[in-house]
């Protein structure tokens, strides 16, 4: 019987190498997979690429993975937030490298990756300096660019339930980012709140089937980026 | 020193120019005002783009739920009949034209329509865009809440935007302290002013010609 | 209060034109809005132009509505079927006009209408008579066609559960393309075996979200092609 | 005439060579005997285009949904697991490469690995494509099952196709009556012969040079 659980979070990351490109769900704190990015920080990988929608908050999850010089390069929309400071010490004094990819178009992209789709054309940031160096085409009488696909070798993503095989559902705007990064990573790594058994998600509620999962480790009660920032709290 | 329209009447006028079942997206400051300003009789959808439609107000400090923010990183909460999904099934949304109104901030909106609102251009800022460009390209109306002018008295409603673009030729009305403006084919005009405020002062505060109401 | 309710069928159609551009749900006999299609027929516009996945089969719904005379032209994956004898006669006798698309392409150009992606690449069809007079280009080592959004006036889509707001579920493989139909039309007309209550659908369980819903009128017992084909039936 | 393997002992020896754990889309016809062949110790989670994965096997007249179908069309369950989606994500299954092996029947198959199963270019037939040009070009391994001739004893292996392709340089590996055969860049080659049959009868019945086993 197929069951991809892997009993710890640092098996479930230990193969991640140096230099991987590694996607982790989550927008702000919502959906933020801390365990894992935790577990990354414990696992030591450096000169990493990695796609989130921003930067981190505060010295936990995210921003302390890049405090902790692991990160060499973001691909993200917001890099700014009121208690982000990590990342933009780390940028003012060069020593991080920054991809800014609107929101939409950053989404899309992870889609395209994972639906084999390797460019599509989007209006988004035409006339803008976003576009600038873009392919660029007229379609319909309108402008658009062309964007290409995003991929990743790891997927770092936090859901509610998961089951054995891999399907997942998430909780509310904690879904955002992650059931697309699922499907474009080659490993997609998974913390799951509940570990259900087969057939206790109902088939028509799954919201990630399990053929875009690869592991799936159990954290029955995660901690939330909001709440370890509210209490003043680094890692590691 | 005239009066005009406060933030939240600047909200309530531009609320009174979204029609009864809008699909609508509330940009960060200002805009969240509208929320509170919907007229009698009529039910607005609010979307918020990572990934909700049907978004309610601030939940109470014992019934929120971490999970569950707006794109401005806030908690809400969920109205009956609302529906969460995944970013790339949130701005299909936007980017295929099913939302009707979004109401944003702004830095500089230009008598042909730009709008810079995501950057100051500055060679240390950080550029951090979200989904600002993928709203003004998207939804199919797009309008903007601004004071008139900025703190130190300068021009928000310009000839053209000299911060960077967030897009062009998308914005359609202007709710200001001062008054209501349309983006036409021949530039600024104004459609309503607001009580007191006669409409030299409001050419005075624009960076460009702006035509008085019809 | 918002409320998409439609009192019947034929009020929910009244305004299809001729010549309309018409999404009909469905893959086979599985979620075909048979009421809906019976409906069309009864409404009687002509030059149709029709989306879905077949040309239907028997002489009931979808091919009714082509023995009926009012398409003009077919965009499908899969014209032929065991059952399938309307289209191959009126498509031999040159009365009908057929686009083969392939099945992913299909449903990838219908989600790319709802999404404003307006076109694509993609490598179906490479190598083959379905890629040619298509614009190709190579993206890292691999050849690619590219593919351009399809829209439609109307979609006409069955669904299992739907609330006032236009809040959809679907029973099965019955889903099919009909929440990707729903996204790319500009409106959308539902037939719906439950009408609940604003509230009864979990969020978490909505598929298709009301803003891409435009009408739903309650059919509480649906009729389902298979039946009538076993039973001998036609239409009108 | 020679005996070699039946429809059943094919589809068993295609299920051999598919991996524990594996994502399969089985074709109409006799690759759908394949899920009555998975070895011992092993689960397959079958693919259907439709929109579902952990597709079971067919229901009792008693316990049919008329809404839960295969690709085919016929009738199916769902195991404990299961999923449905819609079509873009199923096909985002396939074209972005997450199904593992998908076994299809043929009508003709090249030493180059291309394969035409789709039409056979009569001006009077009806093209129907499906979702075979997505399967071929998506998923990561092609296998096909096929009668190593057709029922006139015409060569269904050859130098090229002539037929309409379906798709270009992408099947692996061919399980027939006679012998299971990979594509190599060199061609054709015989990785295992039938019980009793001889390389020299599948070398005359090939429509093109074929490699022994090595």
């Amino acid at each position: 019987m197929i069951d991809k659980q892997v009993p710890t979070v640092a098996q479930a990351l230990a193969d991640i190498p140096d230099g991987a490109t590694v996607m982790i769900g989550g927008f702000g704190a919502s959906g933020s997979p801390i365990e894992l990015i935790h577990g990354l920080i414990d696992q030591g990988a450096t000169d990493l690429t990695v796609i989130n929608n921003n930067t981190g908050n505060g010295e936990v999850g995210l921003a302390a993975l890049i405090g902790n010089g692991q990160v060499s390069r973001m691909i993200c929309s917001f890099p700014r937030s009121s208690q982000s400071r990590v990342f933009p010490k780390l940028y003012r004094e060069g020593r991080i490298q920054l991809e800014v990819v609107p929101q939409g178009t950053l989404a899309e992209r992870i889609r395209a990756a994972g639906a084999g789709i390797p460019a599509f054309y989007t209006p988004t940031t035409v006339g803008t300096i976003l576009a600038e160096g873009k392919e660029q085409r007229e379609i319909d009488g309108r402008t658009y660019v062309m964007e290409p696909w995003l991929k990743a070798d790891f997927a770092l993503v936090k859901c509610e339930s998961a089951d054995p095989l891999g399907n997942l559902t998430f909780n509310k705007t904690a879904r955002n980012f992650s059931p697309l990064m699922c499907m474009a990573a080659t490993t997609t790594i998974v913390q799951t709140k509940r570990l259900v058994a087969r057939g206790d998600i109902d088939p028509e509620h799954v919201v990630t089937p399990g053929i875009f999962v690869n592991r799936v480790v159990e954290v029955p009660n995660p901690v939330h980026e909001d709440t370890l920032i509210a209490d003043g709290r680094s890692y590691p | 020193m005239s009066s005009g329209w406060t933030r939240e009447q600047m909200a309530a006028r531009a609320a009174r120019d979204i029609p009864d079942g809008a699909y609508v997206n509330l940009g960060i400051g200002i805009p969240e005002l509208v929320a509170r300003f919907v007229p009698e009789g009529r039910e607005f959808i609010y979307h918020t783009e990572n990934g909700m439609l049907g978004m309610g107000p601030p939940p109470g400090d014992d019934d929120r739920d971490l999970d569950l923010m707006n794109a401005g990183k806030k908690y809400v909460t969920a109205l009956p009949g609302s529906a969460y999904f995944h970013h790339a099934d949130s701005f299909s949304m936007i980017r295929g034209g099913h939302i009707d109104v979004c109401v944003l901030g702004t830095m500089q909106v230009a008598a042909n329509g730009d709008i810079a609102n995501w950057s100051t251009g500055a060679p240390d800022a950080i550029p951090a865009v979200g989904g600002a460009m993928d709203l003004v390209q998207g939804v199919k109306n797009i309008f903007v809440i601004t004071q008139h002018t900025t703190r130190t008295g300068d021009a928000k409603l310009v000839e053209r935007c000299t911060y960077p673009l967030t897009g062009a030729g998308v914005v359609s009305r202007i709710f200001t302290d001062l008054a209501v403006v349309n983006v036409t084919p021949d530039g600024f005009r104004v459609a309503e002013l607001a009580p007191g405020i006669a409409f030299d002062e409001v050419q005075e505060k624009t960076g460009t010609t702006i035509a008085p109401p019809q």
